[in-house]
């Protein structure tokens, strides 16, 4: 080995060993105790500090496409602007309704954040960089998710606020409802993969084939499943145009009405960590978790590839929030059961054949057709019923 | 009204049927509500999240307009009608000033008449560009269309101030005129914004038109029928998005319009994608009748110079005044017994005409499309609550 | 019995209590949820990864917010609290008795307890997969059969109900 | 094809995007406290009143006719009239006003005052920074933080200013024409009548033609 590979390899493997080396000087006991405090301390900075930087990137970009600046005024280019929302947010009165349960009141926005920041032990952020390599992480990831539906059930029900109630509710039936599409989107994945766990399935997708990587989205299954799979994402981040729940101009602020200072950022926190963990578990099913995209830019680290592609993604988020009008409530139903459902169930029958078809010219075109066919056929009986269409209009003489 | 309770009667509206399922859930919108459009308010009756019934609660913003306008000088009232619908004050401007002038039988001048069209078509261009901007932020598009809009507005605004020496309360038509004639450069400048407004009119387009969840969202929501918007009196681009040929510029033929070939764009179904519609065809008309107007301005007197400004006393009698509005027909009725101050003086402000009917197009819809349905009547409460 | 163990099944017990004895039928939902959440990580410290998060998606996630929806619905404020009947503590609490002396001799008595050291389960999502689609294939595809028949059955309801509403 | 609604939106906000970092036009936000815009010169706010000259009591234009107090839609100028009187730029004795209060808080800048003031005494500032802590007494102006001078009038309305200017100039000039040709009027008058004086008693005394008062 080279000098400069053994180099990069250090680089990559920089925060693996730093933990090793700070745990050498702890007795064997305490070991396993204080390993498991350090990685849960490096995920909540790191990712903390990222909700920093998204909050801020979000606000630029938005900016910008509005033809503004965005914030600029504190630190240079308006860096510290999140270290300023912070300071004001936990400065600011913390206002309990007085008819709200004040014990549920408070649980809601701790249960959140617990919750969101959980599903972070089992994503690979780099290459032996997983907190947790669980036997069923992929499983174990969705079942955290599942906590968060009970999180915002508590905080619309305790406000005792109508508005919060029918945030509340909007939210607790689109994530649901979305829960579907989005589990057997990524069950494409764990077919192929034949594992539930999150390194297995990102190991088997770090492999070249001259340059290109055998990540699962350069497939037809794995690519519309990686969209099937972001659709259902953005709607269970409440991201617009899905963001029905806080749906500001209906319903306030949806199920977080009544929360105020530092519980409010907490709501903030929580969504956007959300955010980034179904962001990142889409970049560990599809996009190759922390593996490079070619294969001569392996020495790059693996943790900045994990990053590059969630940063990448958020903006897209935002580019999307920049531009689209939020849909109604039955029409998200409508997405959900009648365009979402039928195309996960079908591209689970698409993988199956791929799975068993020979690897070749002709499994190609006969799954590309599987997907992109029904979705056509899909889509346009789906306008069709609704029937919108751009109209003409005439002129009176 | 009537198709209210008629709607009302067959949801059976009683609380909590037989299956004991039904819970009705009363809310007040507003008046603090980010999309009441100012301190509006509406009492929503809601099943789940289907309105059952809908009561406007207005007045929050009442401010005597009418009372104080007959203690106040004709003149005096001026600047009080620029705050009625504080998006559009020239034309409020130009209706009071048009009701004035039937009253006591003033002539205008050729220019002025010119000046009127140009500064009311530009307030027609920024009214429903920055309404649009509203309904897709009602919609939840997160700023991007407002923003744009206000881009738009602002360079409108800077022309009106360098007018009339005020962005909003522009107080700048007087009777028989206006009040000052046009700044050197001010034509080369608002012809410079106009030739560009197209070229926004496009981008508008091609971001909102063909949108699918627009469409989804717009379509067939709040359909307002021919029949009701006729017998509501509802005027303006809403009534035309109903279908109705009604453009007071066009049956009027008030001022000077009769010289600009223009056309009125007719919607056929009366949703909230008409209304949306209607007025983006609106402006492209409007950018017509600019381009002609500021090609034809004659040189000339602004104002008329017989009438006084001070000691302005018109004759006993009475004068209904009216001009197609951005909102629709704002109209103003003016009662003189000779004194300085009318002794009867009445708005009929488009707005709130309008908004009468909100519980009609509401009802049976979901929460929200009550706020893209309110956001597409175009409403400025300053004009409803007066 | 670690400390773990210990934390677990205060916990477990206590959130079940809770569900049973608060007045407020929501807040007793809430309770019902950690007792499910304690179960589940019962179920992870014994080794059974894929049973302990299928408690908790399914338990937690859908159980327990289907409760919720249900109290939603059909309650309201006024009959939130429980009403405070005595003949049915006592009756709840004769059942309760009566079901913790049949389960706790059933499993004193069997061969399970007798061993002091459980050997590990270690069973993997694989060995779980195989034994579903081959040892269990039939009664997994019964109970999917019967699943989508209650699904069906409760669109039809849903449905007679819109019709009667229009 | 569904979607494509979507994807023309995305393409147009990606284009504003990259646009706002190139194109003027398109970024148009003034960063306020270091940039300003251009003044606009038709620009008003609140009213002020011009005095010629140098010291701004000799020079007030104001008379104290009381118009726009009278005219003033929201009735917020109030007018006290002085016993007595002095010369104004015209030479002309008149009264001034003892006090002259504007509140701003009340002021809604209609310029309604500037349009009935016959001595062009009051015009519109174009002074925006008027933030104070001090509700009542910052917002009521009195005549002496009313008074600007003419200079500072021609600066900030520079075509208006220059009109009224030669207006009064015309006006001034007039004025002393007439003043003028009386003179000579009353001079020959004088001259006739020292000259008619002796000749004949019986004749008529005759009134000159104008007088300047």
């Amino acid at each position: 080995m080279t000098h400069l590979a053994l180099m990069t390899q250090h680089l990559d493997q920089i925060f693996v060993l730093t933990s090793h080396w700070l745990l050498s000087y702890l007795p064997i006991a305490l070991q396993p105790l204080c390993s498991a405090i350090l990685s849960v301390a490096a995920i909540i900075i790191a990712f903390a500090t990222l909700f920093a930087l998204t909050t801020l990137l979000e606000r630029k970009g938005l900016g910008r496409m509005q033809n503004r600046y965005g914030p600029n005024r504190v630190g240079p280019c308006g860096l510290f602007q999140p270290l300023a929302d912070g300071v004001k947010s936990l400065t600011k009165e913390d206002i309990v309704p007085i008819r709200a349960d004040r014990a549920v009141h408070f649980m809601a926005p701790v249960l959140l954040v617990a919750a969101s920041f959980m599903g972070y032990a089992v994503l690979p952020i780099g290459r032996n960089m997983v907190m947790v390599d669980m036997n069923a992480g992929v499983l174990f990831f969705f079942a955290i998710g599942s906590l968060m539906e009970l999180a915002v059930f508590m905080a619309g029900w305790s406000s005792r606020s109508k508005y919060s109630l029918l945030g509340a509710m909007r939210a607790i039936a689109q994530m649901i409802s979305y829960e579907v599409p989005l589990v057997l989107a990524s069950v494409v994945v764990l077919m192929q993969a034949g594992s539930l766990s999150t390194v297995a399935i990102v190991n088997m997708q770090a492999t070249y084939s001259g340059i290109w990587p055998h990540w699962f989205v350069f497939t037809p299954w794995g690519f519309a499943g990686f969209a099937l799979f972001m659709i259902a994402a953005t709607a269970e981040s409440n991201r617009s145009p899905f963001d029905l729940p806080e749906g500001e101009s209906e319903i306030i602020a949806g199920y977080y009405t009544e929360y105020s200072g530092f519980k409010f950022a907490l709501f903030f926190l929580g969504e956007y960590i959300g955010m980034f963990a179904t962001s990142g578990m889409a970049i560990t099913l599809f996009l190759g978790g922390w593996s490079a995209p070619f294969s001569f830019l392996t020495w790059i680290p693996s943790y900045f590839w994990f990053f590059a592609k969630l940063l990448t993604i958020i903006s897209v988020f935002i580019w999307i929030r920049g531009t689209l009008p939020r849909l109604r409530m039955d029409q998200l139903m409508n997405l959900a059961w009648q365009f979402m459902l039928p195309m996960t169930l079908l591209n689970l029958l698409t993988t199956g054949i791929w799975h068993f078809m020979l690897p070749g010219f002709l499994r190609w075109i006969v799954c590309s057709t599987m997907v992109i066919v029904p979705c056509i056929l899909l889509g346009s009986g789906l306008k069709y019923k609704k029937k919108f269409q751009i109209r003409t209009y005439h002129f009176s003489q | 009204m009537s198709t209210a309770t008629l709607a009302a009667a067959s949801l059976n509206l009683e609380p909590a049927n037989e299956s004991g399922m039904d819970q009705l859930l009363e809310i007040a919108m507003g008046p603090q509500h980010p999309s009441t459009h100012g301190v509006f308010r509406m009492n929503v009756v809601l099943d789940g999240e289907r309105v059952v019934r809908l009561k406007p609660v207005f007045g929050y913003l009442h401010r005597n307009h009418e009372k104080i306008a007959e203690n106040e000088t004709y003149l005096g009232s001026m600047p009080y009608t620029d705050r009625l619908d504080y998006m559009c004050p020239l034309t409020n401007n130009w209706a009071y000033a048009l009701a004035v002038e039937k009253l006591a039988g003033i002539q205008v001048p050729e220019r002025a008449e010119y000046l009127r069209v140009i500064t009311g078509e530009l307030t027609r261009l920024q009214n429903h560009t920055c309404l649009i901007g509203f309904l897709m932020q009602d919609m939840g598009a997160s700023g991007t269309p407002l923003m744009y809009a206000f881009r738009q507005r602002e360079i409108i605004l800077d022309l009106f101030e360098a007018l009339t020496g005020a962005r909003m309360m522009c107080n700048y038509m007087r009777f028989g005129g206006c009040r000052v004639d046009l700044p050197a450069g001010w034509l080369d400048q608002a012809k410079k914004v106009v030739a560009g407004f197209p070229r926004f009119l496009d981008e508008y387009e091609s971001l909102l038109v063909s949108n699918e969840i627009l469409m989804d969202r717009t379509q067939d929501v709040g359909v307002l029928s021919k029949e009701l918007a006729i017998s509501a009196g509802i005027s303006g681009p809403m009534a035309r998005a109903s279908g109705v040929d009604y453009d007071i510029r066009k049956v009027d033929h008030y001022s000077i319009y009769d010289r600009f070939a223009f056309r009125v764009p007719l919607g056929s179904h009366g949703d909230v994608y008409d209304r949306f519609m209607i007025r983006l065809l609106e402006m492209r008309e409007s950018v017509n009748i600019l381009q002609q107007a500021m090609r034809d301005i004659p040189e000339g007197p602004i104002v008329d110079p017989k009438t006084k400004i001070r000691g302005f006393r018109p004759k006993p009698g009475e004068a209904y005044g009216r001009i197609e509005g951005p909102k629709g027909e704002l109209g103003f009725y003016l009662v003189s017994d000779g004194s300085p101050n009318p002794y009867r003086y009445r708005v009929r402000p488009p707005s709130l005409i309008n908004l009468t009917i909100l519980e009609d197009l509401c009802l049976g819809r979901n929460v929200a499309d009550i706020v893209v349905i309110l956001g597409s009547i175009d409403i400025v409460m300053g004009e409803v609550d007066r | 019995m670690t400390t773990s163990f210990m934390i677990l099944a205060v916990l477990t017990v206590a959130g079940t209590a809770a569900a049973m004895g608060l007045r407020n039928a929501v807040h007793c939902v809430l309770a019902l949820a950690l007792g499910f959440a304690g179960i589940a990580m019962l179920y992870l410290q014994l080794g059974a990864q894929f049973v302990g998060f299928t408690q908790i998606l399914v338990y937690v996630g859908a159980v327990a917010i289907l409760a919720v929806f249900a109290i939603m619905m059909t309650h309201n404020d006024k009959s939130m609290a429980l009403p405070d009947s005595h003949s049915a503590w006592v009756a709840g609490c004769i059942v309760a008795v009566a079901v913790f002396a049949v389960l706790a001799r059933a499993i004193v008595s069997s061969s399970a307890s007798a061993q002091t050291q459980p050997p590990q389960p270690a069973a993997t999502v694989q060995q779980i997969g195989n034994a579903l689609m081959h040892r269990f294939v039939m009664p997994l595809e019964i109970m999917g059969l019967l699943l989508t028949a209650a699904l069906i059955g409760a669109v039809v309801i849903a449905m007679d109900r819109r019709e009667e509403m229009k | 094809m569904v979607g494509e609604g979507i994807l023309k939106g995305l393409a147009e906000t990606a284009r504003n995007f990259f646009g706002s970092y190139v194109s003027k036009d398109r970024l148009t936000t003034v960063q306020y406290p270091e940039q300003r815009e251009p003044q606009i010169e038709a620009t008003r706010d609140f009213p002020f009143l011009v005095y010629d000259g140098a010291d701004w009591q000799q020079g007030m234009r104001c008379v104290a006719c009381q118009i726009c107090e009278k005219e003033c839609p929201p009735k917020c100028i109030f007018i006290e009239k002085s016993k007595d009187k002095k010369p104004d730029a015209f030479g002309k004795m008149q009264i001034y006003p003892a006090t002259f209060n504007i509140d701003i808080s009340v002021c809604m800048s209609c310029q309604i005052c500037v349009e009935v003031c016959p001595f062009d005494a009051i015009k519109m500032d174009v002074e925006y920074h008027q933030s104070s802590d001090d509700r009542f007494g910052a917002l009521l102006l009195n005549k002496q933080r009313l008074s600007k001078s003419n200079e500072y009038y021609n600066a900030i309305h520079p075509t208006e200013a220059s009109a009224v200017d030669a207006q009064r100039a015309e006006e001034l000039a007039k004025l002393e024409a007439k003043a003028k040709a009386a003179a000579e009027v009353k001079a020959a008058a004088e001259a006739k009548a020292a000259a008619d004086a002796n000749p004949a008693l019986n004749a008529s005394p005759q009134q000159p033609a104008g007088d300047p008062q």
